[in-house]
């Protein structure tokens, strides 16, 4: 009992940064129509921008090296503006095997650039986070991977909310129905896009942040995130932010069941043969009625 | 001799939308029907409800004395019932002439044998200049024509026509009629969905008005058309029609 | 932007087919080519970063010590090429080095498929290749005698680790009898938990868990948890540097009390001690190479390397640098013997050779020569435990030089 | 017809400059060339004809290497004959996979594709009794021998490479202009309007990919005798299937030497880059990957558009209709 107790928590933790990362993806994706492979290397130059800044100095107390979680958002989202007016304004209208090429190529060079930039060695900034716990009863929690996955409900509702209620989040809403209709309404187009790729680029910044504390940094940290982040996104149904989110943590959960209960080497393949089996179900994804996105 | 086309209690509905609520209809072997009525009378959907697009909720659909439940849309066009779209898409990688080949290929025809079937059926259409032409020059009038001789190299039993002719010139609305005709004549059925009246008058053997989901008269063209029924509900829709023609 | 394009793509084919053609390059006479070929970009490219640090190193103290004597004080050069993540890029790099220049012998691959890949390329070329890849598989008489391996087997690494757990049983009465085996799905991987495996065995240990798990995981938790149901005493986990922090932090806040006896790779690389700060130390581990054994410390000259490559690269010396700072040196030595460049020769010198004096003596226990399939002969892997955050040989006797504290 | 002329005339001149070459190391880059081209070309039937982006082809590789290799080892068939069955596994791999994903669209399609392959991946991995798991199985030299594809001259693969190539190429021109490139043709032009012209649309798609996967094996089974070792985590990896799509679209979707054009453009740069900074670590991926982002902001239709594009400037002509060449 416990140990699927366990199991679970452990895979919801890890959801966490899987959520995240799909969160942007899917917010790119239902707004643009555009599935960004480079998804993974922002969460990798997120990661290296947060450990440059937490090698400023960590004040004192346990979660002294979250001071760097804001900023690194802010630098990514500043990042993700200037990958939208360099690249994506003009691919915007690529279609969609160049665009798969453009983020390909760009994933590829972002892995060497780091390599060039950063070196190729394992960073990790020492710090009190990395190792502790939480317990209940009989259960523990690593206090990284937990303080992510509440960052990332947290970032979640936010999301929900801001999605609902504000005029960006109604207009990102109406343009992922139909870019037409929006600009018939007098929505700017460009403007939601600049402004989602800022946010989604952001969120991947602010997984990066939360993982630092953890997770070594090297110049191919994304990819082992983001092919689960894309599997999360489908699952959840492409374009649905929200329950990207709850793909995510699907995602975790299943790794560490299948990994506690089957085969640790099988534990990649199983999510693979989920999603799979979800696709062919139920290919408008598990949490989205029929064409609905956002 | 039994009915081409039996529909019986046909209906389709979407979420709260009721397109069809009870379409019962036969079509004799040979001839030229009309179908007519107001935006949103169901016409397209019962289209594609004959063709498979749509499975209906109820009723069922007898084609030369078969169910044709379960059949796909390919299926359908194989066994003699086809269509034309209102709004055709080019095969852009093909010529003109390639791309109305793939109805006869299908009816297991050779290469050269296709190309000849489509050859003749462009000439019907008085497309023949265009065989070698990529679709992609041709303006959206000569589309829908090439849509059209497509189906027929397929040899079709029934053809529903969608709106073929609006937004044709003239000439060619003249020779497209009198395509039609002579195909009837020499045995083909067409289910003729038009807004342009005077073509429906002039072309139609037998007309059949439907409205909000229901057919609400047939028979005689001239008959029906006098029928007040038909003047209300269709001069309803009449605007709307000019609208949209 | 179209312009810019074309300019920078002639440019670019343009340069590829320059370096093509300019391939055969003249040499000068008082100059021996040696080729190190290692993974210099992808995940694995900080394994070739430390090679090609230490090779540096070597080639400089052979050429400062009067180069090669033999052929009248010749320098060393090194060709340094990017031998890529992937078999076919190890093949081309390859193809490319040997067919552009004579080099003498080559070091490097580090990773066993980019050594299985590219050997047929050195047979075709008649170039000698020493390899710090471990796996078996490679030095069978199938290598047709043209690959040396200078780190010890994998399944000696296994065997060493097991040996030290009955040394700690009897030294501290720790009673171990079950344990766990955690290993990544990768040659490397397999090597190393066969010889686990085979002498667990022997050595009456109950193996409660054995299990592969996928390269480049995101969590280790699942691995934890695994490692607590099956009530294993020890561990003994086979991973690189990235799992192995991931396994390590998920252990401690599981607060689990499992003894981990680590299989070299990410439990030695200085990584892993910068990451945890002190909480590094008491950690054990095997490694095919380190710093502090006795062949070094009771030699000056060699003392002196260590000190200087953590000098230069700030970071202590690590396994990888240290076999290919010996590896450099060891075909120094061939050439010297062979007394001509010719790869021919020096091949036949490397495998008469017997190296114990020299930076070749860097290796445990001081001592390089091969067998008929090129294996190392003397080498054997060494128990390090971390000590005020550098690894310290700590077994087998014979070269340990630091006592170990109960872990 | 003038176009097979055209093929021919490179395929002669291919193999001429081939063994004309003195050195052994462009002989090999070609090769691997080639056989990139060749996948291109057969990715390019699936995706560039039907707009359905595979991002899982090397699976198509490594099956087809890995029975061929199998029977090979333990009954010693050889792979002239072997290669046979490799190519039937993919095949049937295929008509699965394509059977299930096929009717999916966009993204769903790609990473149905993606994820299918890593499934594969992982079970090779895990059942290493038969497969040699994440060790791969390397392929000991014995003599050379045609029957067993075994040969000490790179040429000599090369050759084969070429040949395969130049062989794919010609028939993707002829099949074209066959009943099932006319049929393809009016599925990705709107597969309504081709189920209603009688088109077995889901069918024709789930045969195209069999068709695909096919020469894709094909070019697997050659390729493992190539570089004598099967590297599963190469052979079925994400980064194979990448470069596949990769080099296919760089070149033009749309153009029958799109994949030819692509895989020259790619491992020229590749190696050039390993070439001149491979020792300096991580610039040549950059390099690599950066060249392809510029090429795509240039010309997002690829390398033949653009050539197009050019030459109807210098020739003052307009450069090619608007609009992306694969939906």
């Amino acid at each position: 009992m416990t140990i699927l107790a366990q199991a679970i928590l452990n895979g919801l933790l890890i959801g966490g940064v899987y959520a995240l990362v799909a969160m942007g993806l899917n917010l790119m994706f239902g707004v643009m129509k555009l599935v960004n492979f480079a998804h993974g290397e922002f969460l990798m130059a997120g990661m290296y921008v947060a450990v440059a800044l937490a090698g400023l100095g960590l004040p004192a107390g346990t979660f002294g090296i979250y001071w760097v979680a804001l900023p690194t958002t802010f630098l990514m989202a500043a990042f993700g503006l200037a990958f939208y007016l360099l690249l994506l304004d003009r691919a915007a209208h690529f279609g969609e095997s160049p665009q798969i090429l453009l983020t390909i190529g760009l994933s590829i060079g972002a892995q060497g650039l780091a390599q060039v930039v950063r070196g190729s060695d394992f960073q990790l900034v020492p710090n009190p986070v990395n190792g502790a716990a939480l317990h209940l009863g009989a259960l523990s929690l690593q206090l990284g991977p937990a303080i992510a996955f509440v960052v990332a409900l947290a970032v979640t509702i936010a999301m929900a909310r801001v999605l609902r209620r504000t005029r960006f989040g109604k207009s990102a809403r109406a343009v992922a129905e139909s870019v037409e209709t929006a600009e018939m309404l007098g929505i700017d187009a460009r403007r939601v896009y600049v402004a989602s790729t800022a946010i989604a680029i952001g969120l991947v910044g602010l997984a990066g942040a939360l993982l630092i504390p953890y997770h070594y940094t090297f110049p191919n940290v994304g990819q082992n995130f983001v092919v689960v982040a894309f599997l999360a996104i489908v699952i959840a149904g492409l374009g649905n932010v929200v329950g990207a989110v709850f793909g995510g943590l699907l995602m975790g959960v299943m790794q560490s069941l299948t990994a506690s209960y089957l085969d640790l080497d099988l534990s990649t393949a199983a999510i693979y043969v989920l999603f799979l089996a979800v696709l062919l179900l139920r290919p408008q994804g598990l949490f989205s009625r029929g064409r609905r996105t956002l | 001799m039994t009915a081409l086309l039996e529909l019986d209690g046909i209906a389709k509905s979407f979420g709260a939308i009721r397109s069809l609520i009870d379409v019962s209809l036969a079509l004799e072997q040979h001839g030229i029907v009309g179908l007519i009525g107001p935006n949103g009378a169901g016409k397209s959907t019962l289209i594609n409800v004959l063709t498979g697009v749509y499975l209906p909720n109820s009723g069922s659909v007898r084609f030369a004395g078969r169910d044709l439940a379960g059949l796909t849309t390919a299926e359908r066009a194989r066994l003699g019932l086809v269509r034309t779209f209102q709004r055709p898409t080019a095969i852009a990688d093909l010529t003109c002439v390639e791309g109305v080949m793939v109805g006869a290929l299908c009816r297991g025809l050779s290469l050269s044998a296709a190309r000849a079937e489509a050859l003749s059926k462009l000439a019907l259409l008085g497309l023949a200049g265009s065989a070698a032409l990529s679709p992609r020059t041709l303006p959206t009038g000569h589309l829908k024509l090439l849509d059209f001789a497509r189906v027929l190299t397929l040899n079709p039993r029934l053809v529903l026509l969608d709106e073929l002719m609006a937004g044709l010139s003239q000439n060619e609305l003249a020779v497209v009629l009198d395509a039609i005709e002579r195909l009837a004549a020499q045995g083909t059925t067409f289910l003729v969905v038009e807004h342009l009246m005077d073509v429906i008058k002039r072309l139609s053997h037998r007309l059949v008005v439907l409205d909000a989901g229901r057919v609400v008269a047939e028979g005689a063209p001239a008959e029906v058309i006098a029928d007040p029924r038909v003047v209300e509900a269709y001069l309803g829709g009449e605007e709307s029609g000019h609208a949209h023609a | 932007m179209r312009k810019i394009f074309l300019s920078s793509l002639t440019l670019a084919v343009g340069g590829a087919l320059a370096a093509i053609f300019a391939g055969y390059t003249a040499r000068a006479a008082d100059q021996v080519d040696i080729a190190v070929i290692a993974p210099l970009s992808g995940p694995n490219a900080s394994v070739g970063e430390m090679i090609v640090n230490a090779s540096k190193l070597a080639a400089e103290d052979v050429n400062t010590a009067g180069g090669i004597k033999s052929l009248g004080g010749a320098k060393l050069n090194l060709i340094i090429a990017d031998a890529t993540n992937d078999p076919q890029g190890a093949i081309t790099t390859t193809e490319r080095v040997l067919t552009q220049s004579k080099v003498a012998g080559a070091f490097g691959l580090a990773l066993s498929p980019l050594t299985t890949a590219a050997l047929p390329a050195f047979v075709k070329h008649h170039v000698p290749v020493i390899t710090s890849a471990i796996s078996d598989a490679l030095v069978t008489p199938s290598n047709g005698g043209y690959l040396f391996q200078i780190a010890p087997k994998g399944s000696a690494f296994g065997n060493q680790q097991v040996e030290f757990l009955k040394f700690l049983n009897e030294k501290y009465k720790m009673g171990i009898t079950k344990a766990a085996i955690l290993y990544v799905n990768n040659p490397y991987g397999i090597a190393t938990e066969k010889g686990i495996e085979q002498l667990a065995q022997k050595a009456g240990l109950d193996i409660v868990l054995n299990s592969a798990y996928p390269e480049s995981i995101t969590d280790a938790s699942p691995l934890v948890s695994k490692v607590q149901q099956s009530g294993a005493q020890v561990l003994f986990p086979v991973s690189y540097i990235s799992d192995a922090g991931l396994l390590l932090t998920a252990l401690r806040s599981a607060n689990s009390h499992v003894l981990v006896i680590g299989g070299g790779a990410g439990f030695i690389w200085p990584a892993i001690g910068q990451s945890l700060g002190d909480k590094v130390n008491g950690l054990t581990s095997v490694a095919s190479w380190n710093l502090d054994s006795k062949n070094i410390k009771s030699d000056p000259k060699l003392a002196a390397v260590a000190a200087r490559y953590s000098k230069t690269y700030n970071t202590f010396m690590p396994e990888q640098a240290g076999e290919a700072y010996a590896g450099i040196s060891v075909l120094a030595a061939a050439i010297e013997a062979a007394g001509s460049a010719d790869p021919a020769k020096v091949r036949l010198a490397l495998q008469t050779l017997d190296v114990k004096s020299g930076g070749g003596a860097l290796m445990q226990p001081g001592e390089v020569s091969f067998d008929a399939n090129g294996a190392n002969t003397h080498v054997m892997p060494v128990m390090i435990q971390w000590q005020n955050n550098v690894p310290h040989t700590v077994f087998p006797e014979a070269v340990a030089t630091s006592a170990v504290t109960k872990p | 017809m003038r176009r097979a002329i055209a093929i021919c005339a490179l395929w002669a001149l291919a193999a001429f400059a081939g063994l004309a070459t003195k050195s052994d190391y462009l002989v090999s880059v070609a090769t691997a060339t080639a056989f990139l081209a060749l996948w291109g070309q057969s990715w390019n039937l699936l995706s560039g004809l039907t707009g359905n982006i595979s991002l899982g082809h090397s699976v198509f590789v490594a099956v087809a290497a890995y029975v061929t290799l199998l029977l090979f080892q333990d009954a010693g068939l050889s792979p002239l004959l072997g290669g046979v069955a490799g190519i039937a596994a993919a095949v049937l791999l295929a008509a699965v996979i394509g059977a299930a994903t096929l009717r999916l669209k966009g993204p769903y399609f790609t990473l149905a594709t993606l994820s299918a392959a890593a499934v594969v991946l992982s079970l090779i991995l895990h059942y290493s009794e038969l497969t040699g798991g994440p060790s791969g199985i390397a392929i000991p030299f014995a003599e050379d021998s045609p029957a067993k594809l075994e040969f000490t001259n790179v040429r000599a693969y090369f050759l084969i490479a070429v040949t395969l190539l130049a062989a794919v190429t010609l028939f993707l021109a002829f099949f074209r202009k066959s009943r099932l490139g006319f049929y393809i043709a009016a599925i990705k032009s709107s597969e309504e309007a081709a189920a209603a012209a009688g088109i077995h649309v889901a069918r024709i798609k789930v045969l195209t990919f069999c068709v695909s996967a096919a020469l894709t094996g094909l070019g697997g089974v050659v390729y493992v005798f190539f570089i004598g070792f099967a590297d599963p985590n190469f052979l079925s990896g994400l980064t194979l299937s990448v470069e596949i799509a990769l080099i296919a679209v760089v070149g033009g979707t749309g153009y029958l030497v799109g994949p030819i054009v692509g895989a020259v453009f790619y491992e020229t740069i590749d190696a050039g880059a390993n070439a001149f900074l491979g020792a300096a670590g991580g610039w040549d991926v950059m390099i690599l990957g950066f060249s392809v982002v510029a090429l795509v902001m240039t010309e997002p239709r690829g390398l033949c558009a653009l050539a197009q594009g050019v030459a109807a400037r210098l020739a003052r002509r307009p450069p090619p209709p608007a609009g992306e060449s694969v939906r």
